[in-house]
């Protein structure tokens, strides 16, 4: 602490997820950067007691701060507790909590890219159609209702156009996607359009969709700018837009901001990252082929 | 604990648990065909068709396995680490060869488990339990992030039609036959089903216990092997957490079809039927537009009465 | 004060056992069930204990009638009734085996000093003192286990005990005491129910005898009023001429040569040697370390020093080698399969198997040993009675034209007339030049069905006896170590 | 399969499982001790107790009803609806009420698993991965939403401390306490075990077998609604999708204890070591910073090495 040198702990309550470990080494590549801060990254493998015990472990080693990834976590109020008590600043990247008190956030407006999405695909659907939605799930993932929402927000009024939700989750994965896409088109071969909540999702739908022969039928929206989306919607197929949700950027931001507030500044507490809607127009600008996701 | 109940003998095998099997289907079927407008649709049928593939693959694997004794609770992280490999390989590899390595890959894992099992005389429900985190680890740590193959004719394998049938759908059928001669006909496969009855009188019958369960762990092994090429195929893209909880479905199949968890007792024929009983439900409960969370509220309770059905 | 049985019957999914059992025994007697393999013995004490329901009849005890509805019924009106296949729980004591259910306790819990105590008294006052209640039953040999068996009917004095034979796994001073506690038991009023193939311990300890066959009571005898070759007429339906077979035996070319064979804490410095042609038969009491050799020489378990045993069953088996083990259930059989699949279990070949052929080889098999009920090929071997089962493990081998068989106690559980057709099948065999080892307690069995007979005591071959030079007296005193 | 090698036996009861746990956590905690400068502080010490509470309780109830030769593959799904039901329910209720209801679910889940098993004769596994289903789907039917408790005293059961020990960590220590003498030194227990060994037997004298298979199934039911309620009061908010693969490690914590998954067999300290090795693995590759995929990896290797270690 003397020779200015900054610990910065992470915890992660998941990292099995491309979007998750991306922000983990997004995390650790700025702290590179910056040369004098060190990351201790913890993974809680899904279970929140252990997200709990991670975060008392990084405070045993006396971290001076801490960034949190909740991922699909809602809230950890315990560990926020003792984080707190413990006299730590705590940085939440990309998952706000709906409850319990820490210093900063820093992620994406996820209504917003939904209702983003939504007035795009309202205007590729001037004549009306039928658009499907496909949810990352489970239930208690306000992040993917967030977004959904913001769709419904718009095409839930929207001349001529009816949504129709799939029942069952594609959990944020490509061949979830894959499959939740296959149901939806048995049932509603007339779709026009469909939103899933996450890129992962919408590349497994557009297998589906062109193993279905549709790929001239229907067109899809996504959200995060997945390198593999970002590709396809460079490409120019079917795959027409998607709402950045950067994960480099969230997590270098994260980072950032943590060293800031160690370094005594006056911090806004929640940061809103944009979310540019990405097309074919502009993907090539934000399509790294050798980014990490 | 219970009682005996009268059994359907036919030509001297006990035919019970595949009659059951093929009446709870038939159920089903004539259920979901009067309900539902979509069911009898041609892409429905060719959804299920398509999505028994891996449930069905992974399931044949765990008979044989179960027919020992065992279980093998890794296949789901061998589905990953075989499907990311081959997509992976195939940046460099013919595509053919990728895949074959990614089968093999899944044969290695299965023979190292196979030794500890027979070899060590360990737990296979701890062994495949450990495999499972051990082989997650790898996918990851071979790739964090999804792979998409490049060349498009990954996909090709995935998505091929032979008339109205799927490709891997046909891949699948031919491992169920295959698998059938294997058990009924072959030295090795009435071996495996014997050393699941007792393996000690197998032993001093002077057949190789060892060899066998082996065999049995590679085959299953192989199978999940060719359920991950066949899935990132079909996907077009490797992820390295795919298949979390696919062991699962395979082990209900299993049992659905009357295996017993105890080895020596279960039927390649039923065994599919326990696959359809499963994708069916799926699909039905899909066709409903039922919930998601009740859809698992009432696939469990569908699997108790089908089970409570068919119990012996 | 006796117990009654009237019109008892009982099938299996319609299949008749049992047709009309008429049965009378009274307390202080030794009720004997002699019949063959098959005839419905172990049913009808199944019944007697209230493991399975009559399909019709009735049961009446002292005049008044009862139904049992479980084993615990039965256990309430003071009937215990010890198996024909042992019941234990391996991995517990024999105090737990033995109290069940029914410990001593202090403030609410089991007092486990106290129940050991308990135990070791009962196990002493019963004549089996020899036994350590607190060893795991899986750790005690097949005798021991079966006398926690018998003494575990005793925890609290029964008034019928039934006894599905419980001498097939004993011999020498077990089998005595044994027989000393039946004649106490019967003094102080019990009603013992015997089953037993063994006529000569029959006629010894009843003082009724009731033949079963095919599930009727054909005979209600005494002792005084019969013989062995009468109750054999009986079960068999037939006179059976003569019980063993004139060995003359010409010993052609050594097929077997054991030498210093030693496997250290089962059996010391074995050598033998076995030809073509010749049955050798080998006795010792119980733990001696027959099986042992046995299953060593066979290659399922190493040696430690020595030669003559092979190195796997497969090389065993290679060489010309066959095994019927003393534990069918356990290492004979696999019980969940069809009879057809265990009989078939030796001679897989592949790459496909000739179905066919196997039905046609198996069927001639079951046919040349009479494996009963007929056609039972695709029944699962677990169905068969136990005699039959023995069969069954008999036919595996002989499938495979053996050059050396090895039997340990192959006539265990099996009836006279059956027995009889074993030792002539040993005869053929030997004759057609095939070298045997017959391991067995049953002391006439293995003097009669014998060349020569070996005698092994700790482990050690004390004796070897020319078996028509021999006297019973001679070879169990060998077996005991008061001869050398 | 393999030869039995020696035994170690103290007054006539065999301790070779507890004895060779015991060294493999030794050895643990030195090589801990020596080469990580933070294990040994209060701190990491107090989080080694709090982090074998969940997988500990999970564990003790999951032994009772390996002991019957079964398995309870639904206690995460139980873990999840309970702490949610607890949490809901409190804001109704007092806390320790809505706790003791939030148990009480978790008992009830578990007679159903345990009449279906015991009554019903079917497979413990397929029950319980059926219930496993049903259960989930219901924690997500009572509340789609995460659950937050209002009251701050929700969390105090989480995080008091009985001196330098967290509350948690007693109540559990007191689970095995009471479990032990339970499975040592009462008939209901003796049962149980027996049960596991030969269930015929235990029938023959008189004891009523399925009551037993019930109450095990019900201990184990209590556990895991134990442990939710535990885990949303040290989480501080219930949501419905935790709990998912706990099942797992607690299996493994009874397999390397030594338990045998065919019943009968298996020890309650020995199984407190158990859940010891797996939370000291964790630990330690913590400790380490060994990044998590590789952790993952490790983990498997290490429970294999265990396991080889401490084979009969
Ligand atoms: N569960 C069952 N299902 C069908 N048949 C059975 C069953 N149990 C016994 N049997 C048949 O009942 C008959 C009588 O069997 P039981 O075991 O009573 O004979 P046993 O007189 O005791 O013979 P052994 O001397 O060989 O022990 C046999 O033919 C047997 O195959
Ligand atoms: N008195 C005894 N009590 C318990 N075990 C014994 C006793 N004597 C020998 N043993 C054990 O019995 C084994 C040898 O028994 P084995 O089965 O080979 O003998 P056997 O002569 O074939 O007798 P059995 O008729 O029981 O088969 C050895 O493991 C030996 O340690
Ligand atoms: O915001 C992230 C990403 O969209 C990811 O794809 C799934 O989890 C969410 O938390
Ligand atoms: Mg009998
Ligand atoms: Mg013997």
């Amino acid at each position: 602490q003397d020779d200015g040198k900054q610990t910065i702990g992470v915890a992660n309550f998941l990292l099995s997820g491309p979007y998750f470990s991306g922000m983990d080494k997004a995390i650790a590549a700025q702290a590179k950067k910056k040369g004098n801060v060190e990351v201790i990254s913890t993974d809680a493998n899904g279970d929140a007691a252990k997200l709990a015990s991670n975060v008392e472990d990084l405070l045993s080693k006396n971290v001076d701060a801490i960034i949190i990834s909740g991922g699909p976590l809602e809230s950890a109020p315990a560990a926020l507790n003792a984080i707190k008590q413990a006299g730590k600043p705590v940085v939440l990247v990309d998952r706000k909590f709906a409850t319990g008190e820490y210093t900063s956030w820093i992620g994406p407006d996820n209504k917003a890219i939904g209702v983003q999405n939504g007035q795009f695909l309202a205007k590729q659907l001037a004549d009306g159609g039928k658009v499907g939605i496909i949810k990352g799930g489970p239930a208690d993932n306000s992040i993917g209702l967030a977004r959904t929402e913001g769709v419904k927000s718009v095409l839930g009024t929207a001349q001529g156009i009816t949504l129709v939700e799939a029942p069952d989750f594609g959990n944020w994965s490509s061949d979830g996607g894959l499959s939740v896409m296959e149901s939806l088109l048995a049932q509603h071969g007339d779709l026009k359009a469909v939103f899933c909540e996450n890129d992962a999702m919408c590349l497994g739908a557009q297998r589906a969709i062109a193993d279905a022969g549709k790929a001239e039928q229907i067109v899809i929206a996504g959200v995060d700018g997945q390198n593999e989306a970002l590709k396809a919607i460079q490409d120019g197929t079917n795959y027409l837009v998607t709402g950045l949700n950067d994960a480099d950027e969230i997590g270098s931001k994260g980072l950032d901001r943590a060293v800031e507030i160690l370094g005594g500044a006056q911090v806004e507490k929640d940061t809103v990252v944009p979310s540019p809607m990405v097309t074919k127009e502009n993907a090539a600008q934000y399509y790294d082929p050798n980014g990490s996701f | 604990m219970t009682v005996a109940s009268p059994r359907l003998v036919l030509r001297g095998r006990d035919i019970t648990a595949e009659a059951i099997s093929a009446a709870v289907i038939v159920l089903l079927v004539v259920v979901a065909a009067t309900t539902s407008d979509t069911f009898l649709t041609p892409v429905n049928l060719t959804n299920l068709l398509k999505q028994m593939v891996t449930t069905g693959l992974l399931a044949f694997g765990m008979l044989v396995v179960i027919l020992t004794g065992g279980i093998d609770l890794s296949v789901g992280s061998v589905v990953a680490f075989s499907g990311i490999l081959a997509a992976g390989l195939s940046a460099g590899l013919p595509i053919p060869v990728a895949m074959v390595v990614g089968v093999a890959a899944g044969i290695a894992f299965g023979l190292v488990n196979g030794t500890l099992v027979a070899r060590f005389g360990l737990a296979p429900f701890v062994v495949t339990l450990a495999s499972l985190t051990t082989i997650r680890g790898l996918a990851f740590v071979y790739s964090e992030v999804p792979v998409t193959p490049s060349d498009p004719a990954f996909l090709s394998l995935g998505s091929a039609m032979l008339g109205p049938i799927p490709l891997i759908t046909v891949i699948m059928a031919v491992v169920f036959a295959a698998g059938g001669v294997f058990l009924s006909r072959t030295p090795a496969g009435r071996s495996i089903i014997a050393i699941g009855g007792n393996a000690e009188t197998v032993r001093l019958a002077g057949i190789n216990v060892r060899k066998h369960v082996i065999l049995a762990y590679a085959i299953s092994g192989a199978c999940a092997g060719l359920a991950g090429v066949v899935l990132a195929s079909r996907v077009g893209i490797a992820q390295p957490s795919v298949g979390v909880a696919f062991e699962l479905d395979a082990i209900a199949a299993c049992v659905i079809g009357g295996a017993s968890l105890a080895g020596g007792r279960g039927s390649v024929r039923a065994t599919f039927g326990g696959v359809l009983v499963l994708v069916l439900i799926n699909n039905l409960l899909n066709l409903y537009g039922v919930q998601s969370f009740w859809q698992q509220v009432l696939k469990g309770l569908i699997i108790i009465v089908v089970i409570l059905v068919r119990r012996k | 004060m006796s117990l009654v049985l009237r019109g008892v019957t009982k099938d299996y999914a319609g299949v008749g056992v049992l047709h009309g059992i008429d049965l009378e025994g009274h307390f202080g007697e030794v009720l004997a069930v002699v019949g063959a393999n098959g005839a419905g013995k172990s049913t009808l004490i199944k019944i007697l204990a209230g493991a399975q329901p009559m399909s019709a009849g009735e049961m009446l005890i002292d005049g008044e009638h009862v139904r049992l509805r479980s084993p615990h019924d039965a256990h309430q009106r003071g009937i215990r009734t010890v198996y024909q296949e042992l019941t234990l729980v391996p991995e517990l004591s024999v105090t737990e085996n033995l109290l069940m259910g029914d410990f001593p306790r202090r403030r609410g819990l089991i007092d486990w000093p106290a129940a050991h105590d308990r135990a070791a008294k009962l196990l002493e006052s019963i004549g089996f003192g020899t036994i350590d209640p607190r060893t795991p039953a899986e750790r005690l040999t097949v005798a021991r286990q079966q006398m926690v068996e018998i003494a575990k009917a005793l925890v609290t004095e029964p008034r019928v005990l039934i006894l599905d034979e419980p001498s097939a796994v004993l011999s020498g001073r077990d089998l005595d005491s044994l027989f000393a506690l039946i004649r106490r038991l019967q003094e102080r009023g019990v009603l013992v129910i015997y089953v037993s193939h063994r006529l000569a311990e029959v006629l010894d300890l009843a003082t009724s005898i009731v033949v079963i066959k095919d599930g009727r009571v054909i005979e209600t005898t005494e002792p005084s009023r019969t013989s062995e070759d009468d109750l054999i007429r009986h079960m068999a339906g037939r006179k059976l001429e003569q019980i063993y077979p004139d060995r003359r035996s010409e010993p052609g070319e050594t097929r077997l040569t054991v030498t210093g064979l030693t496997r250290a804490g089962e059996f010391d410095d074995v050598s033998f040697t076995l030809r073509a042609g010749e049955v050798v038969g080998m006795f010792g009491l119980v733990g001696s370390g027959r099986s042992e050799l046995a299953r060593c020489v066979f290659g399922a378990e190493p040696a430690t020093a020595g030669s003559g045993a092979y190195g796997s069953p497969a090389e065993a088996i290679a060489a010309g080698l066959a095994l019927v083990t003393e534990d069918r259930k356990r290492t004979g059989l696999v019980l969940g399969m069809s009879v057809r699949d265990n009989i078939a279990l030796t001679t897989l070949k592949g790459p496909l198997i000739d179905l066919a052929r196997q039905r046609d080889q198996i069927g001639g098999m079951i046919d040349r040993l009479g494996i009963r009920p007929a056609g039972c090929a695709p029944m699962s071997v677990e169905h068969l009675s136990g005699g039959n089962q023995q069969k069954a493990v008999l036919a595996k081998w002989l499938l495979r034209n053996p050059r050396v068989l090895l039997l340990d106690e192959p006539t265990r559980g099996v009836d006279m007339a059956t027995r009889v057709e074993i030792y002539r099948m040993i005869d053929t065999l030997a004759r057609d030049g095939v070298a045997v080892l017959l391991i067995s307690s049953d002391l006439t069995e293995v003097i009669g069905a014998s060349d020569r007979v070996l005698v092994m005591a700790h482990g050690r071959i004390v004796g070897e006896l020319r078996s028509d030079q021999t006297s019973e007296d001679e070879v169990l005193a060998h077996s005991m170590g008061t001869l050398t």
